[in-house]
């Protein structure tokens, strides 16, 4: 087990940079040089402050090593220092944003946060809502539970977000009013008002990714589960007079959850892209938000940033679901 | 005295083992450890052993589905191992393969004619009547139904796929069949057509078979001579009968020792031996005899040393100590039963 | 006009409310919403309205203009004028006196020299200056005390209230600012988020793009102001969005710029949360022509620049085509309803400064095309497109994302499809179009497109600074880090010698006529400038927001420390 | 057996060679939601494709005489214009008709662009082991990418010389093409490549060597047919993703120019005029369908395709 998962690890290194060299170069040989898309209107001599820090005149490789380090040395050491109170940084050069000349760092400290809240609970929800969903339907294979539970799921998953999320806009908060308009990212629950306020502007866009992420885990686990069920282990306990509810949720359902947990893994990340569009339609200033403002200002440290920091997320993700898989399901093991 | 149609000279076939976090090169499965053997024209070859032995490698690693890790087989006068790609495409049609898993042998979404017709489209630039011509043929040597020529494999039973299979084989007038453990997926009441089948065939064509297989009365029935590998190695080669009569190698011995004696008489005058422990691991092989964890007649001397394969006894060859005094006859190769030797195409 | 004058009654209504706020913070909290969002605090560093409007908030001028567009004082005592001895006879002086004991947020105490230095810190020639033009013919500021500003210009300035006056040039304070100055601006986010001011709020939070919170300024100088504790300024959404927000959930007490359909003007008015508020200003929506060549092929640097003219839309008759084609009444039907009127003035208001010109109100196809058809261009091919020496009639039209405009680029399209120009349409997104970013490709100053579309005003009630966009020297170019206003690159010694004797001018009548002049010489004797639309301004506030009148003069922002609860 | 019975009647020679089609189109037929989903999609196609032959209002152009243009805006659905006008007064059938040419044609063409990589690369590192590791990282990069935002990047730092090199609508269409196409091929090529390996195994291959097919026709002949399942299921999925990722683009307002609509953008500017909420509906209604029935369609072509089914 150990060495499956230093395996992973190692492998894991490789394929981060790789994925911060593909960024990197996306961005960097894009039409135009980096050191013109630094707005004019940054001074000249701000701008070779900028230029000294981005290594501009350097060639492409030491740029890149020298992005790497702003990436994992100084930026890290300021988070120590914001921390610690301690001055590790030293005041070495930090990715600064473009448009608003903050650290994109702070810049995505301060919008982190409302997607984590957001998408957080809708995956959460999602999952809770998809597994019993799905094994019912399973257990229960065609029955009318599990025709309407595949239609709806088959729906819920073909429907893209942005329509239901203007749909449910429309209905729920122009028609009938029921929900606030605009998000409000300033809202600190303290107490029970504020924590219903920040239920009510987070039920829409969680309900709207929600029912998304739901539709497609609960196809995943009602398949895991049909493969299960048919297998000689579950006619076995049933032979051994096991009652219903021990084989199957006892039984089936362990053998189930592999497949389905690393679905469940592997599938946050992506849905990170799909809170670009959520943020977008239910206004919520988030990452995916920053994303779309700094794609649209030209602010290429912020995009190269998130991108990246997305990149990792999903990479880590990956190896967080290969290692559950490796501790759950013995026999992939085995070298 | 014929020249043997196949001969095997010390092949090998070892696939390496990477582990660790690095993926190094640790060590090898020897399936194939080492093996000689020739085969006359006309003649059936019967490989036994258990399963895992590297009979079924030592097949492929014949017809080079494998590519061997050392060694020579040469295929009526070329040297198949060392042949480059084109020449080797060239060989193919002499040496053909009937496979153990009819349904997985047979493409599923092929329909019979083009699975038979395949050899030809391959090495022929016949038209397609011809070819379908030739494919009908075969189909009647087989017995098959001209009907099918359209269906797919999954619409015949396990015996008709089998036919497929060897009809397959024949298309482009092969001498050398190596009939990988072609009857160990079927019924039991089908797997005698099949083998009279393949007996009719090497009849009527005068066909060489190395039949692989882990049914010893099958085998007894249908082969000439007998290898018995164990562990990547032949421990004995010898004529059928002398060896069913008196196996020499104690493995061989405690084989066959376990095989349905039609004579209850002699059945009961038999003592079963039955072997102790498991067969050791081919990545890891014991530094002497391979059979030395298991043998109940093992000495201190079959811990230490690997037996050679040796003529002990005229065309009887065997790789253990216990034989080691023993001085075989000035006899050559091992002469091939008669019967077989017609319609030797040359 | 019903909604115009149902606004009017509430407008007035609000004001008849008894005012019953005598304590600062007595009313809690104010919800703005700004749906774009700040992302700076500095309006010297941002041409942004988003910007401006909201640092008015915390930073002030020495004086502002009502919603008549009079000047009133803001930090200063009074208003300076010839008659009272504030502007000297031959108008090349002004003396500003400060309110005595005014206070920084922070307490320390407001200075002549802090106004000084907002001048220095303004014209430094490193600092990329948004305001530079509002300092323009300043030749000393001097401070013989701590409550007196003397500005001294280099001629007569008929028209001196522009330096600290209105929401665009604020003073700053020097002590916070003072190591800002120059290449450093950009670098000081701290001064740049929370810059210390005397308004009646102050910045508590500021997220970038996102939400500033602000707080009652303990310091400001009416003890009894500003009625709301707190203050949130959101931003993002759209316009719909925030209207919304305020006419029919509630949610937020103001909006700015609720620039939606006339359609659904009636439709959320109907939902009786709040009110539209509108009023004419100077804000027209108008096409500008490039004079210069924006195509991609030239070398970065050299687009859109006066090296290059463009190459047919420096033909009169094709841009005057171009207007004729434009039926502008159905713009505003489409587009704002009561909310806009259609005009052929750059300039349309106030009424002494607007030209009676109104030649292009009716569509004119058939002229438009035997216009085109008497410079050459004809359709020689059959492809529906008109060329002239292999060239094609073909231009790139871009504006802003935004709906109106959407349907404005739509309409006009075919149009001018109409009389044989091939259109191809290109939307950027407004935070780009107007951020005045030099680094993007996108920005309305760089005009890398044959035409565009937005609307532009001025603030103060005096065209001059205004015309003075369109002045030679004002043309955007990398040399000037793309931040010039002549947009068109438009420029006529002609033009340069009227507007200066406009600007030595004092009597009011000539001063007029002038301006109606140059007016002319940019739309109709030139038509580099085709307005569309004289926009109103459309704000959203709550019923229950006290005190609040729509300014078009200055920020909409101007009186927040007056808004108040009704209860 | 229907066809057994059919054999026997027919003379030995003359037994017509079953397809292998004829036999997934039979299975098809068997899977309800399959059929309604391939109705509604070759509904949905006929619309997009026959459609503006039959209905010929213009998509585009806006009545340049104003007062007819007037009249005819924001209209609710009726026989001159059945689902109604825009907000100025284009006839939103024929903006739906172009609208889908566009998306379907986004949709498919960047599936086969994904499918073709996918399965070349599933191919080659499943077939040749020396390839394998490299080509598998490569496609563990591609998954590890964020890939909306950086569809979005592309969009937006290559759109342009795109659009310089073939005007805006072409280059739009090719930009769309290129980022959607590179980054959802990892899928097809990680269920190839596991196809290819276990079908490599399957001792047909092997006999396939046996007779001396060489590689390439064992690709083609063998193992390509075998895999050809999942690349289909994979592609018709491909479809519905590609569809909604241009769509979502589109929304965002990197796609297509506005008069240019895909079925994405004419919901972006149905948005801004919500007193007609109907205008919103019908682009994504349509998105919405498609995607659905094409879903559908997969997952009747999965069990299609699957031989263990069919041969039941």
């Amino acid at each position: 087990m150990l060495t499956y998962t230093l395996r992973r690890l190692l492998v894991a290194i490789p394929t981060l940079l790789l994925i911060s060299l593909v960024i990197f170069l996306l961005v960097d040989l894009a039409p135009g040089s980096p050191a013109s898309e630094i707005p004019l209107t940054v001074p000249a001599e701000v701008r070779m402050k900028m230029v000294e820090a981005m290594g501009i005149n350097e060639p492409v490789h030491i740029r890149y090593l020298l992005w790497l380090k702003q990436f994992f040395w100084t930026e890290p050491l300021y988070a120590i220092d914001a921390a610690f109170g301690t001055s590790y940084a030293d005041g070495a050069p930090r990715i600064i944003s473009y448009s608003s000349k903050v650290p994109v760092m702070d810049y995505i400290g301060e919008r982190l946060p409302q997607t984590l809240t957001v998408i957080g609970t809708a995956y959460l929800i999602a999952i809770l809502i998809a597994l019993p969903i799905g094994i019912y339907s399973a257990y229960r294979q065609y029955s009318w539970f599990d025709q309407v539970g595949t239609f709806v799921s088959m729906v819920g998953y073909s429907v893209p977000t942005f329509f239901t999320g203007l749909l449910a806009i429309i209905i729920f908060t122009t028609w009938l009013g029921w929900f606030p308009s605009i998000y409000n990212t300033s809202l600190q629950v303290v107490d029970w008002a504020t924590f219903k306020q920040q239920v009510r502007q987070m039920f829409l866009p969680v309900a709207v990714l929600a029912l998304f992420n739901a539709a497609e885990l609960s196809r995943y686990t009602r398949s895991a589960m049909l493969e299960n069920l048919s297998q000689d282990y579950a006619r076995t306990a049933r032979a051994k007079g096991l009652s219903e509810g021990t084989v199957v949720l006892k039984h089936v359902l362990r053998n189930s959850m592999i497949p389905v947990i690393t679905v469940i893994t592997l599938g946050l990340p992506a849905i990170f892209a799909g809170a670009i569009v959520t943020e977008q339609v239910f206004k919520i200033n988030g990452i995916g938000a920053a994303l779309i403002g700094a794609i649209h200002v030209n602010d290429l440290p912020v995009v190269q940033t998130i991108a990246f920091i997305t990149a990792i997320l999903i990479v880590l993700f990956n190896l967080v679901a290969d290692i559950l898989y490796g501790i759950l399901d013995p026999r992939i093991r085995y070298e | 005295m014929p020249e043997p149609l196949v001969t095997v000279d010390d092949l090998k076939m070892h696939f390496p083992i990477y582990t660790g976090v690095f993926r190094r090169h640790t060590g090898d499965v020897k399936a194939v450890d080492g093996v000689s053997f020739s085969i006359l024209p006309g003649e059936t070859l019967g490989l036994v052993g258990e399963s895992g032995c590297g009979k079924s490698t030592v097949g492929r690693a014949l017809l080079r589905l494998y590519e061997p890790t050392a060694g020579r087989v040469v295929i009526d006068g070329d040297d198949v191992v060392s042949l480059p790609p084109e020449a080797l495409r060239k060989k193919r049609p002499t040496m053909q393969m009937v496979f153990q898993d009819p349904q997985a042998s047979l493409n599923p979404r092929m329909t019979l004619a083009r699975i038979i017709g395949e050899p030809l489209d391959e090495h022929t630039d016949w038209p397609k009547a011809k070819k379908l011509e030739r494919v009908y043929e075969l189909m009647d040597q087989v017995g098959l139904n001209r009907r099918f020529a359209n269906r797919y494999p999954h619409e015949f039973s396990g015996g008709q796929r089998q036919r497929i299979g060897i009809a397959r084989a024949l298309a482009l007038n092969p001498k050398f069949i190596v009939c990988d453990e072609p009857i160990a997926a079927l019924d039991v009441s089908i797997q005698a057509q099949v083998v009279n089948l393949l007996e009719d065939l090497q009849e009527k064509f005068g066909l060489t078979y190395l039949f692989i297989s882990h049914d010893l009365s099958m085998v007894r029935h249908i082969a000439d001579r007998v290898a018995v590998m164990y562990l990547g190695k032949i421990a004995e080669l010898s004529p059928r009968d002398a060896l069913y009569a008196r196996p020499l190698h104690p493995y061989a011995e405690a084989l066959l020792s376990a095989v349905n004696e039609p004579d209850p008489v002699r059945a009961q005058s038999r003592k079963r031996i039955i072997l102790k422990g498991d067969v050791p691991s081919p990545a890891n092989p014991p530094i002497g005899c391979n059979f030395c964890t298991r043998c109940p007649k093992v000495f201190d001397r079959c811990r230490v040393e690997k037996p050679a394969l040796r003529e002990v006894e005229p065309d009887r060859f065997v790789a253990c100590h216990l034989f080691d005094n023993i001085v075989a006859g000035p006899t050559g190769a091992p002469e091939a039963s008669e019967h077989n030797q017609q319609g030797v195409t040359q | 006009m019903k909604l115009r004058t149902a606004l009017m009654g509430a407008v007035a209504a609000l004001g008849l409310a008894p005012a019953a706020f005598a304590e600062r913070g007595a009313d809690g909290h104010v919800n703005v919403l700004y749906w774009q969002a700040p992302s700076i605090l500095n309006p010297y560093l941002s041409s942004g309205t988003k910007d401006v409007e909201t640092a008015s908030l915390v930073l002030e001028g020495l004086a502002g203009f009502d919603e008549k567009g009079v000047v009133i004082p803001r930090l200063a005592e009074s208003v300076p004028t010839v008659e009272n001895g504030g502007i000297s006879e031959d108008l090349t002086q002004i003396t500003w006196k400060l309110k005595p004991g005014l206070l920084w947020s922070d307490g320390t105490p407001v200075t002549s020299a802090d106004a000084k230095f907002t001048w220095e810190y303004c014209t430094h020639p490193e600092g990329g200056c948004a305001q530079a033009a509002r300092y323009e013919g300043i030749t000393s500021i001097d401070t013989p005390d701590d409550l007196t500003v003397v500005i001294t210009f280099s001629g007569p300035k008929p028209n001196p209230y522009q330096a600290f006056v209105g929401g665009t040039s604020p003073i700053l304070q020097a002590a916070q600012f003072a190591n800002c100055l120059g290449a450093a601006a950009s670098t000081c986010s701290e001064q740049n988020f929370k810059p210390i001011g005397t308004g009646p709020f102050v910045v508590k939070d500021f997220k970038v793009n996102d939400v500033v919170e602000l707080e009652a300024n303990p310091n400001y100088r009416d003890p009894a102001k500003p009625a709301f504790a707190t203050m949130t300024v959101k931003g993002g959404g759209d316009a719909q969005a925030a209207a919304r927000a305020v006419l029919e959930t509630g949610e937020f007490d103001y909006a700015w710029n609720t620039q939606i359909n006339p359609e659904m003007q009636a439709q959320m008015s109907a939902g009786g949360k709040g009110v539209l508020l509108n009023g004419f200003g100077t804000l027209v929506e108008r096409i500008e022509m490039n004079m210069t060549d924006p195509s991609p092929s030239l070398p970065e640097g050299e687009r859109s620049t006066t090296k290059h003219p463009h190459p047919f839309l420096t033909d009169l008759n094709v841009r005057k085509a171009l207007s004729m084609a434009i039926d502008r009444q159905v713009l505003v039907d489409i587009g704002y309803g009561a909310a806009g009127r259609a005009t052929c003035n750059l300039v349309p208001a106030p009424e002494m400064f607007a030209s009676p010109n109104t030649d292009c109100l009716t569509q004119d196809i058939e002229g438009a095309r035997a216009l085109l058809e008497e410079s050459g261009w004809v359709d020689s091919d059959g492809d529906g497109v008109r060329e002239k020496d292999g060239m094609k009639l073909k231009v790139l039209y871009q504006t802003s994302v935004n709906p109106v405009r959407q349907d404005f680029q739509a309409i006009i399209k075919s149009f001018w499809n109409d009389i044989g120009v091939e259109v191809e349409l290109k939307q950027v997104d407004a935070s780009v179009f107007f951020g005045g970013d030099a680094g993007s490709p996108d920005t309305f100053q760089k005009f890398y497109a044959d035409v565009e579309m937005y609307a532009n005003n001025f603030d103060g009630t005096d065209p001059e600074p205004y015309l003075g966009q369109y002045l030679c020297n004002k043309i955007p170019a990398p040399e000037n880090q793309w931040q010039g206003e002549n947009v068109n690159r438009f420029c006529d010694p002609a033009y340069d010698e009227l507007w200066l004797e406009l600007s030595k001018t004092s009597e009011m009548e000539k001063r007029a006529e002038i301006a109606i002049r140059l007016n002319e010489m940019l739309t109709k004797d030139s038509y580099v400038i085709v307005p569309l639309v004289d926009r109103g301004r459309l704000s959203a506030a709550s019923n229950t927001l006290g005190g609040v009148v729509l300014n078009t003069w200055d920020t909409e922002l101007w009186n927040a420390q007056d808004w108040f609860r009704i209860k | 057996m229907s066809d057994a019975t059919a054999a026997t009647a027919t003379p030995d020679r003359e037994d017509a060679p079953r397809s292998l089609w004829r036999d997934v189109w039979d299975q098809f037929r068997m899977h309800r939601g399959a059929m309604v989903g391939l109705f509604v999609l070759s509904t949905l196609l006929i619309f997009v494709l026959i459609g503006p032959f039959i209905w010929t209002a213009e998509p585009i152009r806006v009545n340049p005489n104003t007062a007819e243009m007037f009249r005819s805006r924001n209209l609710p659905p009726s026989w001159s214009n059945p689902f109604g006008t825009d907000q100025v007064g284009r006839d939103i059938m024929a903006r739906l008709m172009l609208g889908g040419k566009v998306s379907l044609a986004v949709g498919f063409v960047a599936m086969s662009v994904a499918v073709f990589l996918g399965t070349l690369i599933g191919l080659l590192s499943g077939y040749f082991r020396r390839l394998d590791g490299a080509l598998m990282r490569l496609t563990d990069l591609f998954l590890s990418l964020p890939l909306l935002p950086l569809i979005l990047v592309l969009t937006f730092l290559y759109g342009p010389r795109l659009k310089e090199m073939f005007g805006p609508n072409l280059g739009t269409f090719f930009i769309l093409i290129i980022a959607i196409g590179l980054t959802s091929w990892m899928h097809v090529a990680r269920i190839v490549r596991g196809q290819v390996l276990a079908v490599k195994e399957r001792e047909f291959v092997l006999a396939a060597r046996s007779i001396g097919t060489p590689a390439r026709r064992i690709i083609t002949r063998h193992i390509l047919p075998n895999v050809l399942a999942p690349v289909m299921v994979a592609g018709a999925l491909g479809v519905a993703n590609a569809i909604i990722t241009e769509s979502v683009v589109s929304f965002l307002g990197q796609g297509f120019q506005s008069d240019f609509s895909t079925w994405g953008s004419m919901l972006n500017s149905a948005y801004y005029n919500q007193t007609y909420p109907m205008q919103m509906v019908w682009p994504g209604l349509a998105i919405s369908l498609t995607v659905l029935s094409v879903n559908y369609v997969g997952d009747g072509l999965r069990d299609a395709l699957d031989p263990r089914i069919r041969g039941r």
